[in-house]
């Protein structure tokens, strides 16, 4: 049981935590847009994430929080 | 008293500088104004190395002689070059033993002392200055023996206080050469 | 490959459809970033649907100077979204790339003008960006200013080409004529060296998509009209007689300039 | 459910200015986070470089000074004088410590003096627009090699963390990475030594650190983390340098 | 009388600094200052303090500017071309508005300079030197006592106004003897330094030294409030020695070692029945460019003579202060020579009309 959250404000869209994910479950939203008028990354399916941390870690902006 | 220019020099080496601050140094116990500046540079290693020291009661002007109440020479080079800097009536020393030619002035006191032969039979190259010293504060009598002698105690390192005696019987030697001139 | 925008004499004005992405790249002094301010103003006047947005993307990462940025005022009147670097004229020269650039490929209402940096080496950042073009509408043009060294004859626009390209590693999709020598009237410039810029188009297979000027276009046409009585002799200037023109107004000035931004 | 991977307080709460995917943010990250863990963000000061980092005093939640070009081991050198209780670090990208400031890292190491840099390599000038910087690889295009690094025009890049590990006042020295979780972890834990070393007062430490310049190198942030892998490893071995069975 | 020594001007300067309560210097040998740090060496380890011998120049300014950002007092010292080397980590001390004195012991220039007295500095230490807008505080000593006192005035001057301090000395002085007695000048000021760096520690906010503002509007206040303060250095700290400037005929002005030159000829002129005046410059910036002109409207004055150990630097500000009112004339001997008193005189000779 784990969740993570991305705050989208702080994302850059640089897409290198949707490399990493173990379980393949990161993308580029297509649904949302932030203020900065790009989609950012997040989860697709919760469900799947073991809150490995990878993503948090390999983010250069300090923008996913894990919960686990 | 009036103000007292003295210009000392010499080979590097020869204790030149240290003689000027021995001279300032015995000046300042006495509670006089008082400056020594050196030559420094190139000059300093091994070439040729004078100061010029100022002895006043009163605030000192510049501490760069231009005409020298008294001169002390170690060397022919420093002779040359500083004889026509002294003042009429000034007080020329020369290390005879090492200044063979002396330019013919009329109008100055004129003191020959073998100071280095001398210094080598006492059995001390360092006493040479010494000597020159001694006829310098007897003739111009800008320093008192005593305040040399403290002069000498705060200046030289414990080690070499055992010198101060024989130093001083130099200093007094020094002092009783005659005015050749 | 995007619209083109030939037209017919006496009206010379921008027509057609362009790509939704407009990059435009050139050497050092070619006029991109002055080019791209007038282009989006364009692209807002005769281009945007209801719906739509035009949105220009400062990308210079190589001269923190002279960059569409300093546009800002004009943009905002002709509400023209500008997308920069969060120092750009700033105290700072610090080009980081903004990440708001990767709006104009995710939202398809945007109409972007994207202004990279000068020659080959700010053509890079184009490299950064390649995975986020692909399968986009895009047009890769390279501005050329004949009046500088470099690309004052077509094998120099050539060499100058093949370099953008291979430093963007994106083919290259056609020219912008940005003749002048700074002044404000450069259409007697423009006529000068047309054949050149529409020989280096021959050369380059690019096509010549437009030439810019700051002047008045009858005297333009009059010019046209002149060079297209010599054109049977050049099929460079044939080529030329059929281009069609940006009319531009300066807005890019150095600060100091009381003129600037009004 | 407990949080287990929250922004350190160890950062203010400005968003980093750096281009999308450029791996400076990690290592603002990891650094902010060791002196939280280490509960010496009340005790460290800072130093900032020049170059894209050069206002990382905004970001950093500790005192924090703004370097001249090159002389961040010189400022750091006296400020831990003057407050040895304190700890230090310098935060320099390789143009500042590997070019102008040579001579002033090479004599901060060689006085052992107790601070600990942190010398982030990417193999290029971001600020001023990817010039070649000293570490810039044999063959890489930079805007002042436009026709590659040649060893026998431009030289050969320098291998900084070799170079310093021969001098007896660095005590800690080692080359890590921020390309993948695992190298990242190990990097955490080398910048974390690198001030225990300093909090010992064992001497002078510093941490080689591989990141990324997607914007100069002209490639995407995910295929420039592949490229610090292929190209700059090879250049750039992972290790230590000094200071191997150092237990701190 | 019994508190007076004999020390060497490079000595003092060292003595002085830690009697400020300097405890940090940072240095790079060159002659004719060398002996600061010599000094140095053995003084702060008495006093629990750092003398840290830096890789170059460089790096002893900018270490300067460490501690001084630390809140410590700290000094260097140097000689023309190190004051050259210098200049990037003076101008950055100004931006970041730190307190820190630094002496220069002139050589004469250009490139590397003898080591010889020589003014050829003045330029540099009063109209810049490094890059931007900014000012030092610049003192210049006459003697070895006064070198003393303005040393320890330096520390407190530049903790006052969170500025540098320069002493411009020159090869004499450094190298010179004379009595120094070592009074409290004036009580070590301790000023509060909250913008220190310590580490956080209490603190809410942590605290940042930077010379660089993003906002042009935002700079442009930081250097309008410079400005502002190098007003009130200059309103507060003019300091400027005249003598015999009652009622004279030819006024000699000069700085350093040369004023003292100038005094010996004083007398020798007075000896002749011209009436000579003294103006020197103690702060050379702050100009005392007030008196310069107050004396220049004197009905006795004929007019100026300006004396200095280079090719006319000072003479500039002289000219700007005088403005118009008198002619300003200029004297100068450079490459380690000094004016002798008898040049001197007979320049005064002829601006007083005294020459056949």
């Amino acid at each position: 049981m784990a969740r993570t959250e991305f705050n989208i404000e702080l994302c850059k869209g640089c897409g290198l935590c949707v490399s990493v994910c173990p379980q393949k479950i990161i993308a580029l939203r297509k649904d949302i847009l932030n203020s900065k008028g790009f989609h950012p990354s997040g989860v697709e399916d919760m469900d799947r994430c073991t809150g490995c941390t990878i993503c948090a870690t390999i983010c250069p902006d300090c923008v996913i929080t894990v919960y686990r | 008293m009036q103000d007292v220019s003295i210009v000392i020099a010499g080979f590097g080496g020869q204790g030149i500088l240290s003689a000027g601050k021995f001279i300032a140094t015995a000046a300042l116990l006495e509670g006089r104004e008082v400056s020594w500046f050196p030559s420094y540079g190139p000059e300093m290693r091994g070439g040729t190395a004078n100061c010029s020291v100022v002895i006043s009661d009163l605030p000192i002007g510049s501490p760069v002689i231009n005409d020298a109440d008294v001169l002390i020479v170690m060397n022919g080079p420093s002779l040359d070059r500083f004889i026509s800097h002294v003042k009429p009536g000034g007080l020329v020393i020369v290390d005879s033993s090492l200044v063979l030619n002396i330019p013919d002035r009329k109008d100055i006191s004129l003191y020959r002392i073998p100071a280095s032969t001398l210094a080598v039979e006492a059995g001390n190259i360092t006493f040479a200055i010494i000597y020159l010293l001694g006829c310098l504060a007897k003739q111009s009598g800008c320093i008192q023996r005593e305040s040399f002698e403290a002069a000498l105690t705060d200046a030289l390192p414990t080690r070499h206080h055992h010198l101060i005696p024989k130093e001083m019987a130099v200093f007094d030697i020094g002092g009783t050469f005659l005015n050749e001139n | 490959m995007p619209q083109n925008f030939f037209c017919n004499l006496p009206d010379r004005s921008l027509q057609g459809k362009p790509a939704r992405i407009t990059l435009f790249v050139g050497a050092y002094g070619s006029g991109k970033s002055e080019v791209s301010v007038n282009f989006a103003i364009w692209l807002a006047h005769h281009v945007k649907q209801p719906g739509q947005k035009v949105v220009l993307c400062d990308l210079d990462t190589i001269n923190p100077y002279y960059r569409s940025a300093d546009a800002r005022a004009i943009l905002t009147r002709e509400g023209i979204e500008l997308i920069a670097p969060i120092y750009a004229n700033t105290n700072i020269e610090v080009p980081a790339v903004p990440a708001a650039i990767f709006s104009v490929f995710d939202n398809e209402s945007i109409l972007a003008v994207l202004d990279i940096g000068g020659e080959d080496l700010g053509a890079r950042v184009v490299g950064s960006l390649r995975d986020r073009m692909a399968g986009q509408d895009i047009a890769l043009n390279v501005v050329v200013n004949p009046y500088r060294p470099a690309t004052d004859t077509p094998e120099g626009i050539q060499m100058t080409v093949d370099a953008l390209a291979a430093a963007a590693g994106l083919q290259l999709h056609g020219i912008v004529d940005n003749a002048n020598l700074l002044e404000l009237d450069n259409q007697p410039h423009l006529i000068d060296t047309l054949p050149i810029v529409a020989r280096a188009s021959q050369l380059t297979g690019l096509p010549l998509l437009f030439a810019t000027t700051l002047g008045r276009n009858e005297l333009l046409i009059q010019a046209f009209e002149r060079l297209a009585a010599v054109a049977k002799e050049s099929p460079a200037a044939l080529a030329a007689t059929k281009l069609p023109i940006l009319t531009m107004t300066r807005s890019i000035h150095y600060p100091t300039d009381p003129f600037a931004l009004v | 459910m407990k949080p287990v991977f929250t922004r350190t307080t160890g950062l203010t709460d400005k968003p980093f200015h750096y281009c999308p995917g450029c791996t400076h943010g990690i290592i603002h990250r990891l650094i902010a986070e060791v002196m939280v863990e280490m509960n010496i963000l009340d005790t460290t000061i800072g130093v900032s470089p020049v170059g894209c980092t050069y206002n990382n005093y905004e970001y950093f939640a500790c005192d924090m000074i703004q370097a001249a070009h090159g002389r961040a081991p010189a400022v750091g050198t006296a400020i831990k004088r003057v407050h040895p209780e304190n700890m230090v670090f310098t935060y320099q990208g390789d143009g500042d410590l590997a070019a102008i400031g040579a001579a002033e890292i090479v004599h901060a190491a060689a006085r052992g003096e107790k601070i600990s840099t942190f010398f982030v390599n990417n193999a290029v000038y971001g600020m001023t627009s990817g010039q070649m910087a000293p570490t810039t690889l044999i063959g890489q295009v930079t805007t002042t090699s436009p026709f590659g690094r040649r060893p026998e025009f431009e030289g050969y890049p320098i291998n900084v963390s070799e170079m310093i590990a021969t001098l007896r006042g660095a005590v800690y020295v080692e080359r890590v990475a921020v390309n993948d979780f695992s190298h990242i972890t190990k990097a955490k834990k080398a910048i974390k030594k690198a001030f225990r070393v300093q909090q010992e007062g064992l001497g002078f430490s510093m941490v080689e650190i591989l990141s990324t310049c997607p914007t100069n190198w002209g490639k995407d942030p995910v295929a420039s983390l592949r490229w610090m892998e292929d190209a700059m490893f090879k250049q750039y071995p992972l290790g230590i340098y000094r200071g191997q069975d150092l237990e701190v | 009388m019994s508190n007076r020594v004999l020390m060497k001007g490079n000595e003092v300067i060292a003595e002085a600094a830690v009697r400020a309560g300097c405890r940090h210097y940072f240095g790079y040998p060159i002659t004719p200052q060398t002996e600061v740090m010599h000094y140095m060496a053995t003084r702060m380890a008495e006093v629990n303090g750092t003398m840290l011998q830096a890789e170059s120049e460089v790096a002893a300014i900018n270490m300067v500017y460490g501690a001084a950002a630390a809140g410590a007092r700290v000094m260097t010292t140097s000689s023309s071309p190190g004051i050259s080397l210098k200049q990037e980590g003076i101008s950055y001390i100004a931006g970041a508005e730190l307190p820190a004195v630094v002496v220069n012991v002139v050589r004469s220039g250009p490139g590397l300079g003898g080591i010889l007295p020589a003014q050829g500095d003045y330029f540099q230490a009063t109209k810049g030197g490094g890059h931007g807008d900014y000012r030092n505080i610049v003192l210049a000593p006459a003697s070895i006592q006064e070198l003393y006192e303005l040393t320890v005035e330096a520390f407190n001057l530049s903790d006052r106004y969170r500025m540098l301090t320069m002493i411009l000395g020159d090869g004499a002085l450094g190298q010179m003897m004379e009595p120094v007695e070592f009074r409290d000048v004036e009580p070590i000021e301790n000023v509060a330094k909250p913008w220190a760096l310590t580490g956080r520690k209490g603190r809410s906010e942590h605290n940042t030294v930077t010379s660089i503002y993003i906002e042009a509007d935002v700079m442009e206040a930081f250097n309008n409030k410079l400005q502002a303060k190098y007003a009130k250095v200059t309103e507060n700290e003019i300091r400027v020695e005249c003598v015999d400037c009652e009622e004279p005929e030819i006024i000699l002005t000069a700085f350093g070692l040369v004023s003292r030159i100038c005094r010996n000829v004083m007398q020798l002129a007075a000896k002749e029945g011209i009436k000579v005046g003294l103006i020197r410059p103690i702060t050379l910036w702050p100009f005392p460019s007030q008196t310069y002109a107050e004396i220049a409207a004197k009905p006795s004055v004929k007019a100026f003579l300006d004396l200095e150990l280079n090719c006319g630097q000072m003479v500039e500000d002289v000219r700007l202060a005088v403005n118009g009112a008198k002619p300003v004339h200029f004297h100068g001997r450079t490459g380690g020579n000094l004016p002798t008193q008898h040049e001197i005189l007979e320049h005064i000779r002829t601006l007083a009309g005294r020459n056949a």
